[in-house]
């Protein structure tokens, strides 16, 4: 039954990005009433090139936090913010490396000499460490800071280009062809770097313990719902962008689902955060001198909130 | 220049009726439409207060003003006494415009000058507000129309703009203006800018007024009915008039004083006391008093003048 | 029927000119987005580098209510940054022609101001005051204003000294000789920073709606950015641009009507 | 007379930098007094410290975007000022030019930046286009406007000395407009530096926007000021220049 | 106001030595430093060609003008032959400038005008760059120093810098502007200021010359060396000079003919011919038939004046 109107919190949930089916679970638990049911009056604000959800959180102005991935929450801790993890969205790491199929590029040893375009943000550090477990040095590769268009792959000035799975694989897909690409996937090479973070301030974490679980048990039956029935799901995204191309957004539902469910999460459900991941990411920033040392796992990542809610009622 | 033409026509053809002074008088009379009240009082106008012991209403010693190498100014001395209207003369660029700039206040003049202003020691800046000022340049503004260019001193003054704007209209057939109220500057003849600029200063009711040139672009008969026009405002209104001219005829029909000055830099050649009665009417410039006065002021400028052609010819 | 005939005849002489005169804009219009299609289609430009004007118009007929609401919201952000960062200019100018001192302390950090690129300080700005229209106008008066401090300056300093004596010997104070002289001899070159600072500030409003919000032209193209819907950043330039030419008719005719003595001094 | 000016000038930066302590010391007390965090505002002395820290990365990145902005901002200036001169000559032109350039220019930089990055690489090239465009708008509105202000009687006068619109341009209209062309340009000097700055942002191999986005990610808010602050004394440097230009042939005002 | 001045002086009191003619003489001897050819030539100059027969150089029909609802021109009608020196007068705001600026060619008159130069019928814009034409506001450019105004001009022409600033320097001295080559108008008296754009005029060589009242704000003496200047300009280069001027005296001893112009809207009321023989001396203004010719155009032109007050009046 829905709570009381007096009882009602106010809260905020800041996502990484715009409005778009990567976040449908949240749209679709705030449509439904999910979070009005647990008490909760949520505003979802949504993200921008220029925001950092890391520091919206730590200052207050956001009580929840869609945040770039594990390499922001470390890099934030690092700097010294109080922030902590309480779910891992994205199990896996959610962009890989693309190459056509018919170019000079076949395997990851390929690499070497050719130009590549990544993002400077964690993914050059997948990279070289993709790279350093086939024995090439990073330096041998022509690796360049990848902007906003993916033309210049689809021209061949670039060799192997960077992309999100639900994103810019969509466009190049529609622009190069399915078939005629080659994908290069960070954790065939051994290399994790799980993303999309939910996070909230250590403050909210220690006060609020009940704010935030019945938050996660709202988003989580969102998510559910969201996967049971994507074209809803799409729908009630398509009416806040209306803009949006709804068959990007289709494949997109369909990719997120994917990387949620993978990993640690196909038997734990969603928001699991698998420690191991997590740890060897630790690990990549570390050694590429990212973080200044590693971070303390267990104050970054509390997986005591999601916990409480059971590995059945998070499963698809 | 209208009194250099009265003269001429007064003595040297007694037959011409039709001279700037009949015309006045005519027009006092024959044009119901222009309210000339002026003219009617004229004549019944007293001679004004002269009196030698009187405390100077302003006084300068010592004054200089250098602009970068050019010295405008040196030692010069003056002393105004309440009441009195003082003409100025004298060689183009010598200092008078700089001279009233002093006396409004714009300017301070060089360290070391005395300025008493009714025998207090002041400061240039002190008389910014106590004295009504119209500079050689008309110094209209662009997006003002005649009215409210001719209101601007009395806006400033805090008059409401209606009650201003109301007095100001009331003088505009005075001064040959009625019906171009609101026009833009850009839109007047020289001659009505200077005119415009006039009424300004005359709206703005001070003590002691500065005239810098004021009839320069303005033809004969306009010209005297403009004298006329300040002298009767002079006389009804005790105010003390400064009036820079180029004509000699003019600065002794007008003068108490007239006061010569010598070339650049500018100091006081010549006070000359112009003891004609008052009134004085048009023909009074063909007396033989008038005529030595006229001598005498004349010799007086053309020397300077000659001088400032020698000094610049090096 | 004589009397509408009159009218008919001697009046529309200055309407057929002005609609003569609006109409040719519009009509070059059409014709250089014709060229742009021909040349398009006959080049075989590919729609990501250049894709055909009527696809873009077909872009935005598809949702036309996504782009009204979001160039109503960037119009509102948009006048209230302008109009905020306007005053504030004046007033600045004011403030720096008055107090030499304060000038020469605090104009350069003003220049120093504007080199900080929003990026570094949005986020404060929605810290502060969330993701409402009113941040996205803060940025936008951030963007605007010092173009029209630097104008007004000058504006102040084109006035003839001389004309400022005469003030001054009326007994003007400070402020009257402000009113009556400096502002209307500024206005001018102000409207010039007007021009520009109408454009600045809807460059600021887009700008401060990708500091995370839900309307705005700024987020339309920010989609479209992000997942190259190439057709979708130039539907919303030609918005944009549409509203930034309506902002700057709109200060044009301002001025057209306020600054009617134009060169005369 | 020179030294007059000397001394003003120096009493100018004398000044300018008393400001900018002042502004530093508030600064650093508040971030300090309020024990603020580097995440909302880093003290000054550590922003000083980052700015020794990555000093040689930051010169030659402040190099590298200082030449883009420059050259950028020539560009746009000469473009702008020809254009304005062109609206000026054959009024014609004037209702296709001036619209377009409106239009080009109400579009935030940032929207081209994808296209101009397409269409000219993520080197210097597209940063220097990015600049001259943002520039050469303000150079554009302020030429026009100083050439409109000119006075009709002059422009009267010299034509019935016979000048044609050529000679009217180059010994009325130009000089006329010559303080307003400067204080566009004055005002573009910031301009061109910031927006090198947001286009590097977007896709760069170096320069200040470069480094101030990498930071951003890494939340290393130290190194964002520090590179801010090189930014700041580029465009200051920029804009002082152009003043002392200014001061030194707009000298009749 | 300076032949007024002359007039005076010679006829009230023939011991007036000084007077500005004698002052001249003085000038052209006594300093040595000063170029004053022009004195000694001025005796010698033959009377002006004023053949009847001769084709007009310039001629206007039927010209108009209106501003708005202001009709500044109404039906003009003049002829101008070559080599004549005409004067213009009239009340304020009459439209003497107006005339003047369609003559530069820089106003259209209304359609239905006739404009004929050298016979051949014409568009008022024909005449750019044929006249030399001096306005009555100086409009010298702020950011041009003395010289370089002076110049501007030559400069249009084609002349190169150096060989125009060396013209204008020479001229300089008897412009009574030597040692100010380099100053700016912003720091001249309004009486220089004049003087150069005077200069500008002057050393725009044309076979028409436009001067709007060049000599309102000049001292006597230099006026009447202006004046001096002119004739001698005028003779030695056979220009056609046409003149404004509020000075009755002026316009009768410069001139071949004087136009007496209406109230607005103007039109030409009188076209006086001046058959006084030349060289004219100084004492000319005593004569009888000078002061005939005065009073005529006195009469006329307060005539005017006074319908110029009477129509603002209503
Ligand atoms: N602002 C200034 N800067 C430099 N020199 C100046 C300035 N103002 C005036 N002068 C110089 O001071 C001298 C006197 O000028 P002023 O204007 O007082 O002359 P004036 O007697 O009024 O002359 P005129 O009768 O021609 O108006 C001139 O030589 C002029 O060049
Ligand atoms: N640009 C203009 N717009 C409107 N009216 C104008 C314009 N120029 C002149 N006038 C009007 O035309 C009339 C004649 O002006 P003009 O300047 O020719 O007079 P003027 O005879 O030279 O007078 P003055 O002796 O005072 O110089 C005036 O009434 C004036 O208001
Ligand atoms: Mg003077
Ligand atoms: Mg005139």
């Amino acid at each position: 039954a829905p709570a009381a109107a007096q009882d009602m919190v106010d809260a905020s949930l800041r996502l990484k990005w715009l409005t778009q089916a990567q976040f449908a679970g949240f749209y679709v638990a705030l449509e439904k009433g999910y979070y009005k049911e647990e008490g909760i009056n949520l505003t979802i604000n949504p993200g921008g090139p220029n925001l950092l959800t890391e520091n919206l959180v730590a200052t207050g102005a956001d009580t929840f936090g869609l945040s770039g991935g594990t390499d922001s929450v470390f890099a934030a801790r690092d700097k010294g913010m109080p922030i902590v993890c309480i779910g891992v969205s994205h199990q896996v790491t959610p962009f890989v490396f693309v190459s056509h199929k018919d170019g000079p590029v076949q395997t990851v040893a390929d690499f070497k000499g050719k130009k590549i375009t990544t993002w400077f943000t964690g993914a050059n550090h997948v990279l070289s460490a993709m790279l350093s477990k086939v024995g090439v040095d990073p330096k041998e590769a022509d690796i360049q800071p990848q902007q906003v268009s993916v033309t210049p792959f689809v021209d061949r000035q670039v060799d192997v280009v960077t992309a999100t799975r639900y994103n810019e694989l969509y466009v190049i897909n529609q622009r190069v062809g399915k078939d005629k690409l080659d994908l290069f996937v960070p954790e065939d090479s051994g290399v994790s770097f799980p993303r999309d973070t939910l996070i909230v301030s250590e403050q909210t974490a220690a006060e609020k313990p009940e704010l935030i679980e019945k938050f996660l048990r709202a988003s989580v039956k969102g998510w559910k719902d969201a996967f049971a029935n994507e074209k809803e799901a799409i729908d009630i995204i398509m009416k806040i962008s209306p803009t949006l191309d709804r068959a990007q957004q289709e494949f997109m539902l369909t990719e997120v689902k994917t990387l949620m469910t993978a990993g640690k999460a196909s038997t734990d459900g969603l928001f699991t955060i698998d420690k191991t991941a997590v740890g060897s990411a630790n690990d990549l920033l570390a050694q590429y001198g990212v973080i200044s040392k590693p971070v303390d796992l267990d104050a970054a990542f509390n997986a005591s909130f999601i916990d409480t809610i059971p590995a059945e009622e998070r499963r698809l | 220049m209208t009194q250099g033409t009265m003269a001429l026509s007064d003595e040297g053809s007694r037959g011409a009726a039709a001279d700037a002074t009949g015309l006045i008088d005519r027009l006092g009379f024959s044009s119901g439409k222009v309210t000339m009240s002026t003219n009617v009082k004229l004549e019944a106008v007293e001679p004004a207060v002269t009196g030698e012991g009187e405390k100077p209403l302003i006084e300068l010693r010592n004054v200089s003003k250098t602009f970068g190498a050019v010295k405008a100014l040196s030692d010069l001395e003056v002393s105004i006494r309440p009441g009195e209207l003082v003409t100025v003369v004298g060689p183009s660029g010598c200092g008078k415009s700089t001279l009233f700039n002093i006396l409004a206040g714009l300017e301070e003049p060089d360290p070391g000058n005395v300025l008493r202003l009714k025998g207090v020691s002041s400061t240039a800046s002190d008389l910014l507000g106590k004295v009504s000022f119209m500079p050689q340049r008309d110094l209209l503004l662009p997006w003002r129309n005649v009215i409210d260019n001719a209101i601007l001193a009395l806006e400033i003054e805090g008059m409401p703009r209606s009650e201003a704007r109301r007095q100001a209209m009331e003088m505009l057939p005075e001064f040959g203006l009625a019906g171009f109220e609101a026009q833009y500057p850009n839109q007047l003849s020289g001659g009505m800018r200077q005119r415009v600029a006039l009424m300004r200063t005359f709206l703005f009711k001070r003590d002691l007024m500065l005239l810098d040139e004021p009839f320069g672009a303005l033809d004969a008969l306009t010209r005297t009915m403009m004298q006329r026009w300040l002298l009767d405002v002079w006389q009804k209104h005790k105010r003390t008039v400064l009036f820079i001219t180029h004509d000699v005829d003019e600065a002794i029909f007008l003068g108490d004083r007239v006061l010569v000055m010598t070339a650049r830099p500018g100091r006081i050649k010549l006070e000359q006391v112009v003891d004609l009665p008052r009134p004085r009417k048009a023909d009074i410039v063909t007396s033989p008093e008038f005529i030595a006065l006229k001598k005498t002021l004349l010799e007086a400028i053309e020397e300077e003048s000659m001088k400032s052609f020698q000094v610049s010819g090096h | 029927m004589t009397g509408v005939s009159t009218s008919a005849a001697t009046l529309p002489v200055a309407s057929t000119g002005r609609v003569h005169a609006a109409v040719k804009p519009v009509l070059w219009l059409a014709l250089g987005l014709l060229a742009i299609e021909v040349l398009v289609m006959a080049l075989e430009i590919r729609p990501y580098y250049l894709p055909r004007p009527s696809a873009i118009a077909a872009n935005i007929m598809a949702t036309p209510g996504a782009y009204l609401a979001g160039l109503w919201r960037t119009f509102l952000e948009t006048a209230l940054g302008f109009v905020a960062g306007s005053l504030f200019g004046v007033l600045m100018a004011v403030i720096f022609h008055r107090w030499v001192t304060l000038r020469e302390l605090f104009f350069p950090l003003f220049v120093v101001s504007q080199t900080i690129p929003v990026i570094a300080f949005g986020a404060v700005v929605v810290l502060w005051f969330g993701n409402t229209l009113f941040a996205k106008a803060v940025i936008s008066f951030y963007i605007s204003f010092l173009p029209v401090t630097v104008n007004t300056l000058l504006g102040f300093s084109s006035v003839d000294p001389r004309q400022v004596q005469l003030m001054r010997s009326f007994g003007a104070n400070d402020v009257q000789i402000l009113r009556r002289l400096y502002l209307p001899a500024a206005l001018p070159q102000l409207f010039v920073a007007l021009k520009l600072a109408s454009s600045l500030a809807l460059v600021g409003a887009i700008v401060g709606e990708w500091f995370g919000d839900t309307t705005g032209l700024g987020v339309l193209l920010l989609q479209a950015m992000y997942n190259e819907n190439v057709v979708g950043i130039w539907a919303t330039i030609v918005v944009s641009a549409c509203l930034g030419m309506g902002l700057y008719s709109l200060v044009s005719l301002a001025e057209r009507k306020i600054v009617f003595w134009g060169g005369e001094q | 007379m020179s030294a007059y000016m000397q001394s003003d000038s120096a009493r100018q930066i004398g000044r300018g930098l008393a400001g900018a302590l002042l502004v530093a010391a508030i600064w650093e007390l508040s971030a300090r007094g309020l024990n603020l965090p580097a995440y909302v505002l880093p003290s000054v002395t550590s922003i000083l410290g980052g700015l020794v820290n990555d000093a040689a990365s930051l010169a030659k990145a402040a190099r590298y975007t200082a030449a883009e902005s420059f050259a950028g901002y020539v560009i746009g200036c000469l473009v702008g000022m020809a254009a304005a001169v062109l609206v000026t000559m054959i009024p014609a032109a004037r209702s296709v030019v001036l619209p377009l350039a409106t239009a080009i220019n109400s579009v935030p930089v940032v929207a081209y930046s994808p296209l101009v990055l397409l269409w000219f690489g993520m080197g210097m090239a597209s940063k220097i286009v990015m600049v001259a465009v943002a520039v050469s708008f303000t150079i554009f509105l302020s030429t026009i406007a100083g050439l409109d202000r000119v006075d009709r009687k002059s422009v009267d006068l010299i034509r019935s000395f016979g000048a044609g619109r050529l000679a009217v341009l180059w010994r009325l209209r130009l000089p006329t407009a010559l303080p307003l062309i400067i204080a566009g340009m004055r005002v573009s000097t910031v301009r061109s530096v910031i927006v090198a700055i947001v286009t590097e942002m977007l896709g760069a191999y170096d320069g200040l926007g470069w480094i101030i986005y990498q930071a951003v990610l890494q939340i290393d808010f130290v190194k964002v000021w520090a590179a801010i602050i090189v930014a700041s004394s580029i465009s200051l440097t920029f804009f002082g220049a152009i003043s002392f230009i200014e001061r030194r042939y707009v000298f009749w005002r």
